[in-house]
């Protein structure tokens, strides 16, 4: 944290790749990705891509996770070996297990899962190209994903992170960017409530700096909500 | 891992009624905590240890020193690890095994406090730059779980940090001295139960309950940690309130820790 | 682990009529693929790669470097590595967990396929003898599993070989250039469906079929790697038939990998 | 082995520590350190420091460890990360399995296990701290905490033991005399009826040598009985 | 592969061992030799030395294993850590678990599995002493204790494997051999129908060294028939 | 992990039974063997080796040899380690995974008996002071499993030491020549049936015995290393009556052993 001497944002506020502040990275969203899947889409975020895909409702199995009134979620986010420029090995990893559970939570906060008593439903998301917010990435590929296999939810949801460089705090941090960021506040927005069901943070931002990153993110989440929709309305026809 | 408790349906009604009437079961207000103790250099064979009791929750955090060589892209700065045992010892729910899920991200989240707040400059590690450095462990170890884990361990952390001693005569490498610690920062953890969120929930309020947010501040009310756990949604009022509420406790707690 | 699926009695019934009017589910002939596509340089953080599609089976194949020491009755030659996840992503009967019986077959199988055609000459993997050589790691990763992911890797495999850049740049020594591939060699599958050989067999078959054989075949139709796999007997005359449609496809894929 | 020539007892025969050849280290006992255990003791033994939590009995699960006749005993003996001077790495641990099971054993010999059938009583032992003879003062503290949970048992078991240094028998090695010690002869005795549950040895000791340390040993344990029942006395009001 | 310069093979067609390309090192067949197991074999093959045991049939568990309308086998090939060289480390070890996989898919095409539903029956290869060609021995070994057993199969297995070193063909090469060998043709057998059950290959061989590697192992195929009825006849006094 | 067996009550009745009339149910006295045979040298690949068959139990033991760097603190001594393998092969109760608390026990137990006897001194595996001694592993393996594995791999690890040569040879470090082996530790076992310990147990009545207890002795009959192992109370004189059991059964094993 703090290598204020590498200067990210020029003086009139362009960013090394071109942005201002508040700029999303390119966004592209493909639905039906897994053709053996009960659902699934993939979502290009500047180079990060990600693919997720749905299996169930289906029986709950081992016994012992089964919940009598609702369906459990089994939600697994995983780096593919090529997804970064050092090989990234498989196998147990202990930040891929936090993310796995927090993505759990944030979707079960939205999946009506006491329409499935003793179900199980498969979230499996496949980290394929990893640039910088792939956590991001994957709990919005997984939201659409999910809509994609008709499994009824109170609404979307959107993630998106602000951070700061240079002590500026700006939308989206690329990767370049996340060498040097100062902070990052990853966020789980319902779009249409303005709730939020995932937050994280690390690094250090003022009371006001704070302020500014949610905002950001509360911005950029409509913006990704209306590209969502349209991608659902692409293959379905209609509005999600 | 932790056992899947049936989800307690009789509980989750009390703790609405209670919570509809503004109170809790154990007769605390929103904000209030149980009662806390913090001791430090209670564990004979670490480099710093504390113990901190909370109500019915009781944690240890030993400092251990270990020499390791450094990153080639960081050759003056030493490490930083800090690992969360929870052993079956502490409660009837915690299950022998590999580390849960749960233990995980009480990990990563407890080092991120640390870690982000820049209170360990990892400069003040180096023994000889690109050769060898100090790597700092901390190792929270559960006593007695009756809730609210995470903040039970963020601040025995801390405290034991700042009770620290490098051991620089057991490896051959100068006089022991006391680890530099630059900062005090503090978690402060809240739980949605009855519907509305509350400080330093017990067990029963955390089986009961709904989502968590962990807020780690440092001075001038800096944040440096956040994480929301469990299901649930909440809204930016929500997180607000709770945010003020947080700002004066962690006030108090680091008075407390400042003056140990 | 994949799951055991129930022997589905039906399907197999269903599908040894298909086979006694010499028809298949899908209307394909015995030796016909399903449509078949091949890209390559299609992963951005990978040193060369290919994406194959057969029908609804998907695969990604990435090609990754790392420098290693070479062993010391082996001193000028770099090392090559296959590894296969079935991710649960690519399939409702792919289960969570460690490395599945079936994938560590795929993985070795495709692997000695590559190794004993002599593809990669592990002497021009040489950075410093005896110091520093490069390891070529070929990661096969399934997105979406309908049957026959031993071609699909196979032809990924080779595919994305073709296409890699050695990372010279990437760690200080020397130009990036391109990794030296002198052959092309194919695997092609065969499954016993309905009691007969048919190539190509998509997951229906594959759940109704009884043995499965893969041969992969080099320049002039030298064989470089047999395996048999699964419950069943075959006579020699079955495998001359099947050896003889090998090597006609094989020829047919070879041109399409040569031609990228 | 065998570091003769360190001397480790003066000619008038005190040890470093100042204790005489049978004299025990300092005992502390305290029980019911963990509220929310069903039973729990701690024990303090020179610089040794133990823990001890009982849950149960409760129902064995999974079934296939079930007994139909009666309580399976789950005991587990660990070191924590900073218990030792070198920091004890968490995880699977040859020696911790040994001691595990060999303390389930001595433990069974006295619970009264038909009182329970199918059900399963849970023993956690954790070292705290670690210097010499951690199993016994493990061992002891487990017999103490399941006194604490009410678990009726024929016997308390005491457990100490008594070594080899400069050739000469002495009672309840500490650190220092471990590190010379030639010989280590650890026992489990039912104080009441001065039986044996928990016996190991290794090293070397003559005939002669090995009858004076298993007398070292039963005095001792009388001892330490003596402060056992005077600690559950003191929670309960009344003789154990 | 391709060691072209060392003579393995003299100008008179004489390998190394004395042996002519189409010789069998010396096998030893020895049935029963695990006492408490249902069915039991050894066989020593040039300095090979493998134990195959066989334990049921027996009811399959844990369930999900379980087929309703057969048995399951459960085989485990493993190397001792003696058996090799430099000494094998104990636990997971890919290249075992390929060849289990394969010796169970050659088993299992004849034992007559409908005959035990719902139940398992454990084959257990060992290898004591490994030279070249271990996967031969060990299935050679299991075929021969299943017929210990008494569980009825259509037919025995007979596995040998050719190779190619100097460019010639030659059958079951012997360790120094396989140490410069440029091909191996490993095939399981059924000496009564001349069907296979199992078939490997790699290196490099032309259509017509492929055909001569072929032949070879039928041939020795019949050779080993021989012996392995001898040896059971032996023990039962009567024809496999 | 080796299954549970249901508790055999009538297992037990019977033996307790033969116990009263002071029998065995296989004919022998209480201190008697099974028929007994060691054979060293058994094993091609192994540095030194040997099998042991007691009755029905058969094991091998190969000392294997391994060159390791010293630890700083004992820079001339070399390593001992006893790993014990109960494969599946070895009886219908041993099922496969990794090692169980049976088999750690029976390794712990073998290797004090070796260890502290000192019959291996580690001085005596020092190549290179500092930087080179040698590691003697002893692998024991389990061919049949009828009962007492613990004194068959006992004394299979001390036949296989005494049978052992130091491989210089093959790590190019001088000629091979014999391990020096001072000493004869010997096991002896007796375990608690019917009410009364007997030695020598098989299986049938470890499957319906109690307490257990495993006395190494050396020369002169000092003791080495002592367990008790299992479910059990016994007297000060129960012990020493096996004590004088185990004193000649030892002396008498030690001449086996010394004369191979």
């Amino acid at each position: 944290m703090g290598y204020g001497d590498v200067q990210m944002i020029d003086e009139k506020g362009n960013r090394v790749d071109g942005r201002k502040a508040g700029d999303l990275r390119p966004i592209e969203i493909e639905m039906g990705v897994v053709p053996v899947a009960d659902g699934s889409a993939s979502v290009r975020w500047g180079t990060n891509y990600v693919i997720a895909s749905i299996y169930g409702p289906m029986e709950a199995h081992p016994r012992k996770i089964q919940r009598q009134e609702r369906a459990v979620l089994d939600v697994r986010y995983n780096m593919a070996p090529f997804s970064t420029t050092d090989r990234f090995r498989p196998g147990f990893n202990r930040r891929s297990r936090e993310i796995s559970k927090v993505t759990a939570e944030a979707l079960e906060s939205v999946v009506l899962l006491e329409l499935y008593p003793r179900s199980k439903i498969r979230v499996e998301i496949e980290v394929i190209c990893a640039e910088a917010g792939t956590r991001c990435v994957g709990l919005t590929a997984a939201s659409l994903a999910l809509a994609d296999a008709g499994i009824p939810m109170t609404d979307l949801v959107v993630s998106v992170a602000s951070g700061k460089i240079n002590d500026v705090v700006v939308c989206d941090l690329n990767k370049e960017e996340d060498n040097y960021g100062e902070a990052d506040l990853p966020m789980g927005i319902l779009p249409n409530s303005g709730e939020l069901v995932f937050l994280q943070m690390d690094g250090d931002l003022s009371p006001e700096q704070f302020q500014e990153a949610w905002d950001y993110n509360m911005n950029a989440a409509m913006e990704i909500h209306v590209m969502m929709k349209e991608a659902i309305a692409n293959k379905y026809g209609g509005e999600s | 891992m932790m056992g899947q408790p049936l989800v307690p349906t009789l509980l989750r009604k009390h703790l609405a009624e209670l919570a509809a009437r503004d109170e809790r079961a154990d007769g605390r207000g929103r904000w209030e905590s149980r009662d806390l103790s913090v001791e430090v250099g209670v564990l004979e064979r670490a480099e710093g240890s504390a113990k901190v009791q909370i109500g019915d929750t009781i944690v240890f955090t030993g400092i251990k020193f270990q020499i390791q060589t450094p990153y080639p892209d960081r050759p003056d700065e030493g490490g930083l690890m800090t690992s969360v045992e929870l052993r079956p010892l502490a409660g009837r729910h915690i299950e022998p095994g590999p580390p849960s899920p749960e233990s995980i991200e009480m990990a990563r989240v407890v080092d991120r406090g640390i870690r982000e707040s820049g209170c360990i400059d990892t400069k003040d590690l180096c023994i000889i730059a690109g050769e060898k450095v100090w790597q700092v462990i901390i190792d929270c170890f559960a006593i007695s779980d009756d809730g609210n884990l995470f903040d039970a361990f963020a601040l025995a952390a801390i405290a034991a940090l700042h009770n620290a001693t490098l051991p620089g005569e057991r490896f051959d490498i100068g006089e022991d001295r006391p680890l530099p610690v630059n900062k005090t920062p503090i978690m402060c953890s809240f739980q949605k139960v009855g519907g509305r969120f509350v400080y330093d929930a017990n067990r029963e309020e955390e089986l009961g309950g709904d989502e968590r947010i962990h807020i780690t501040l440092g001075g001038d009310d800096h944040v440096h940690s956040l994480q929301k756990g469990l299901k649930g949604a909440f809204t930016a009022s929500e997180f607000a309130e709770i945010m003020d509420a947080a700002k004066q406790r962690c006030a108090e707690l680091k008075k407390i820790v400042d003056s140990l």
